[in-house]
């Protein structure tokens, strides 16, 4: 007696799907904890780079051989060095963080992951030879 | 009662099927208590009966009335027009959440990260100062304070990237958990929130905290999260017997 | 496909997605039928979320009304049972601050005794031991079991296990006609808003659980049905004020009750009547009289920071005209079999009542559904453990 | 869902309206951590980028002291880049100072204070940025 329709036309929800974690190799914590302690390093490294080359030399920035003397002092260049590191590593990660805001899926994550740390090890190679040929200059 | 201003909305359309939202104006005549969700409803009475929103207690308790007004997440129940102070009142559905139509929202995605937490809604209360508990009552009790609107999850700009995000109102809810465990183990949800899009993806812009309109203070709880994280020493958690407690 | 699959059971359509046609659903669905619920807006927007969320203990109601009384209280330990964790299990307080009230008091006293609603006598600094925010001048009070729950979220533990259990809900879907045939209802049509398409679903019964609107629904059967919306404004305060429910120890009045609800307080209510349920108002002097009343009880009421107030209406049955406050209808609900009462078949209609007795006023509406369809099903509902009310929307 | 609308976009009904990666330069109803967020983001790209500049001008100190003290005359002592130069140190304040308070309070060192002290990082901030400003056109005049 009733009647029936197949479709009454109305809207239909889509079903929804429970948020799981991510399967993963690695602990979570620790890239963010990387960040903060590369971060802070580099927060020493750069206010003592920045007074270095900025603050106490007359006229702001160092001539050529003002930075030959700057570099070759023993307490200075292994800062310098890990400066670099640090630095590096902290602005790749950060790059990495905000490339992943883009959405990508975790086999594209996982390239990028890898480029970066390809582009931090040829910013190492670089860098080290850079400071290597200035030492030599002394 | 003649002490009504003409108010124009601007309110965002859309309905299943259209191509794009577009928006639409109403003039309401607003008095002194009128409240953005009492606009809406009359809009929807004498101007528009398509008009679709989502709203239920008219006080701020149930949380279905979330949405956008002048670029802000809130309650349009506890939201005087006149105290917006804008000739135009700009009206739009909650970001970061699929839409329904017009206003409303699939709370769906929502409740399906919220609902990992598996938080109780019932919470020890916190006594009025100086009170005891009534004979009979073993203890007393109260509702935790998010009201599940979804107002934190549309102000957050990691939301607003990373579809993934568990989102600021789910890890408030798993810290409810580990602040008051009710005699669940809270390794596994500890687990969840140590995920590389939980409790790690917080990007500290506290727009959640601010836009609450409930208290919960959902940044607030992600960091003492993570304080409980760290405090865990980074181990993995499954390698943990019993769950853990600040 | 949208509304409830095809098979050999039956289809109900209910209208109105309310606590009852929530409760309504979930009972029927149960015993077998199937079921396609509309509602207008969202789920719980009309009456249903607007209620202080009182869990009656009964004894509001049990000098005058023992009936009623009976049905609070068994309802009160039911539902504790089959939707546990949903309420603030607080116990509720009725405070006596005059003679009057005391001698109201030594009625109520015995007549919870009389309808099986716990209660004991509490001296004023028992009272005020347990709830330090009351009136110090209090004369007396009596402790029953008085819980609160939140108005929409107990409602959507019948929907999410309806649901769970086969029965289409659809928010937004607005009923405009009735499908009759030869004084017989045979479907509901109407339109989506969430599409803007017209639909129109086929039923072998129609139930109109609208509450206030139910007069307008029925009409569209062309039935009349005797419902006076008689809204109530109640007052949010920020701040909990107390923890168990506060109610004055009189006849039901304006302002004599204070429930706390999350980290508010909630002042209630008032009482007239009006003709559309949409268009409801907040009287300026009725919130007023929430402020003086309540702060006889709760003199804190007075200074604690406003949040809302706003107005719910009742579904009371009376009509006819004469009531102009509601406070003399019925508080008792009704269910309507219009074959009965109108020689419309395929129709009934399910309103009054109370939030607390929701899940009974469905049993009752079930009886009639599944009598009329041939049904022989017992009624669940009593015993089967909702879940929680989360699972409506993640699932 | 009801069938798909050939040609209609639907975006805001599967995705809802997510800002995206425009949402870190859309300060529409953005509170003041919001704007940190923001400033955060695009102060480590900008700081990036000048990082790599950096390093690869630094490879005219190993062509020899002309090179580089030419590029030091000729450019970097112009008054436009120590402009530059301030831009440069704001930038390293800002994401230096947001990062200092992204490990006191994500490390949950300061959590209850956390406004307070976001409120007294912006007013060292500016402090620090005016300072290091001034100096760099004192040295400009100097040189």
């Amino acid at each position: 007696m009733a009647l029936q329709t197949e479709d009454p036309g109305m809207s239909r929800q889509a079903p929804v799907e429970r948020w799981a974690p991510e399967e993963r190799d690695t602990l979570p914590g620790v890239g963010w904890g990387w960040q903060a302690l590369t971060g802070i390093a580099v927060l020493f490294l750069v206010t003592l780079h920045m007074i270095a080359n900025h603050f106490v030399v007359t006229g702001g920035l160092r001539d050529y051989q003002q930075v030959i003397d700057y570099i070759t002092n023993p307490i200075i260049l292994p800062l310098e060095t890990l400066f670099l590191i640090v630095v590096s590593w902290h602005g790749l990660l950060g790059l990495r963080a905000v490339i992943f805001d883009f959405g990508l899926s975790t086999r594209a994550e996982r390239a990028v992951t890898r480029v970066l740390l390809v582009v931090w090890v040829a910013t190492m190679v670089y860098g080290v030879a850079l400071l290597a040929i200035l030492v030599t200059r002394r | 009662m003649s002490d009504t201003t003409s108010v124009t909305f601007r309110v965002h359309r859309y309905k299943q099927g259209d191509e794009d939202p577009h928006h639409d104006r109403f003039a309401v005549e607003v008095g002194p208590r009128t409240t953005v969700l009492d606009a809406l409803t009359a809009i929807r009475r004498t101007q528009d009966p398509t008009l679709t929103l989502r709203h239920s207690c008219f006080h701020a308790s149930c949380g279905t009335c979330g949405m956008k007004v002048n670029d802000h997440e809130v309650l349009a129940c506890v939201t005087n027009v006149r105290e917006l102070g804008t000739d135009e009142v700009r009206v739009e559905p909650l970001d970061n959440a699929p839409v329904v139509s017009d206003l409303v929202v699939d709370m769906g995605p929502f409740y399906a990260r919220f609902d990992v937490a598996e938080r109780p809604l019932v919470r020890e209360s916190e006594l009025v100062p100086g009170s005891h508990t009534a004979a009979g009552v073993p203890q007393s009790m109260r509702y935790e304070d998010c009201i599940e609107c979804g107002i934190c999850v549309s102000a957050c700009p990691i939301a607003g990237t990373d579809p993934a995000y568990l989102g600021p109102a789910a890890l408030a809810a798993i810290d409810r958990v580990r602040q008051e465990p009710r005699g669940v183990d809270v390794g596994p949800i500890m687990r969840l929130a140590d995920d590389p899009h939980a409790a790690w993806r917080c990007h500290l812009a506290f727009e959640c905290t601010e836009a609450c309109p409930s208290n919960v203070d959902p940044a607030g709880h992600i960091m003492q999260l993570r304080r409980s994280l760290f405090a865990r020493g980074w181990r993995r958690p499954s390698a943990e017997p019993q769950g853990a407690r600040r | 496909m949208t509304a409830a699959p095809r098979s050999p059971a039956p289809h109900v359509v209910i209208v109105g997605g309310g606590g009852t046609g929530a409760a309504l659903a979930l009972d029927l669905v149960l015993r077998g039928v199937r079921v396609t619920l509309v509602e207008r807006g969202e789920i719980t927007s009309g009456t249903t979320g607007r209620h202080h969320g009182l869990l009656h203990s009964g004894a509001r109601y049990a000098v005058n009304d023992a009936e009623s009384a009976v049905e609070c209280i068994e309802e009160n330990q039911l539902l504790r049972r089959v939707a546990p964790g949903s309420f603030e299990e607080n116990d509720g307080l009725f405070v006596g601050i005059d003679d009057e009230d005391m001698a109201y008091g030594e009625k109520l006293f015995a007549a919870c005794g009389e309808t099986g609603i716990p209660a004991r006598w509490l001296t004023p600094a028992e009272a005020l031991r347990l709830e330090p925010n009351l009136n110090p001048d209090l004369k007396g009070a009596i402790q029953v079991p008085d819980a609160t729950f939140d108005a929409m979220r107990l409602p959507l533990r019948w929907f999410a296990t309806a649901k769970a259990h086969g029965a289409v809900i659809q928010p937004f879907c607005e009923v405009t006609a009735m499908a009759v045939r030869d004084a017989c209802v045979t479907g509901v049509r109407g339109r989506d808003h969430r599409t803007e398409r017209d639909f129109e679903i086929g039923a072998d019964l129609v139930v109109n659980a609208g509450g206030p609107w139910s007069e307008k629904i029925a009409a569209m059967a062309g039935v009349d049905v005797p419902i006076q919306p008689s809204p109530g404004v109640l007052l949010a305060l920020r701040g909990r004020l107390c923890n168990m429910v506060v109610n004055r120890m009189h006849k039901s009045g304006d302002g004599d009750i204070v429930v706390p609800q999350r980290g508010l307080s909630i002042v209630g209510t008032s009482s007239w009547v009006v003709k559309d349920p949409d268009d409801l108002g907040v009287p300026e002097d009725h919130v007023q009289k929430m402020y003086d009343e309540g702060s006889k009880i709760v003199p804190a009421v007075r200074g604690a920071p406003f949040r809302q107030a706003w107005s719910a209406a009742r579904p009371l049955i009376g009509g006819g005209g004469g009531a102009d406050t509601g406070r003399e209808l019925s508080r008792t609900f009704k269910c309507f079999d219009h074959m009965e009462r109108d020689g419309v078949e395929g129709f009934v209609t399910i309103s009054g009542g109370k939030a607390t007795t929701a899940r009974a006023m469905a049993e009752t509406t079930a009886n009639v559904v599944c009598r009329k369809l041939g049904i022989d099903a017992p009624c669940l509902t009593h015993e089967t453990v909702l879940l929680p009310h989360t699972s409506y929307y993640a699932a | 869902m009801t069938e798909r609308v050939a040609g209609a976009d639907r975006r805001v009904e599967r995705q809802g309206r997510r800002r995206g990666v425009m949402g870190w330069v859309d300060v529409r109803g953005r509170r003041l951590g919001g704007w940190a967020f923001i400033l955060n983001r695009l102060t480590g790209l900008g700081v990036l980028f000048y990082l790599y500049l950096h390093l690869i001008v630094l490879s005219q100190l190993a062509v020899g002291p002309s090179a580089w003290d030419s590029l030091l005359r000729n450019w970097f002592l112009n008054p436009v880049f120590l402009l530059l130069d301030v831009v440069l140190l704001a930038g390293l304040v800002i994401h230096g100072l947001n990062g200092v308070r992204l490990a006191l309070v994500g490390f949950g060192i300061v959590i209850d204070r956390q406004k307070a002290l976001l409120l007294a990082f912006g007013v060292l901030g500016a402090i620090l940025i005016v300072i290091g400003a001034l100096r760099f056109i004192s040295d400009a005049g100097a040189k």
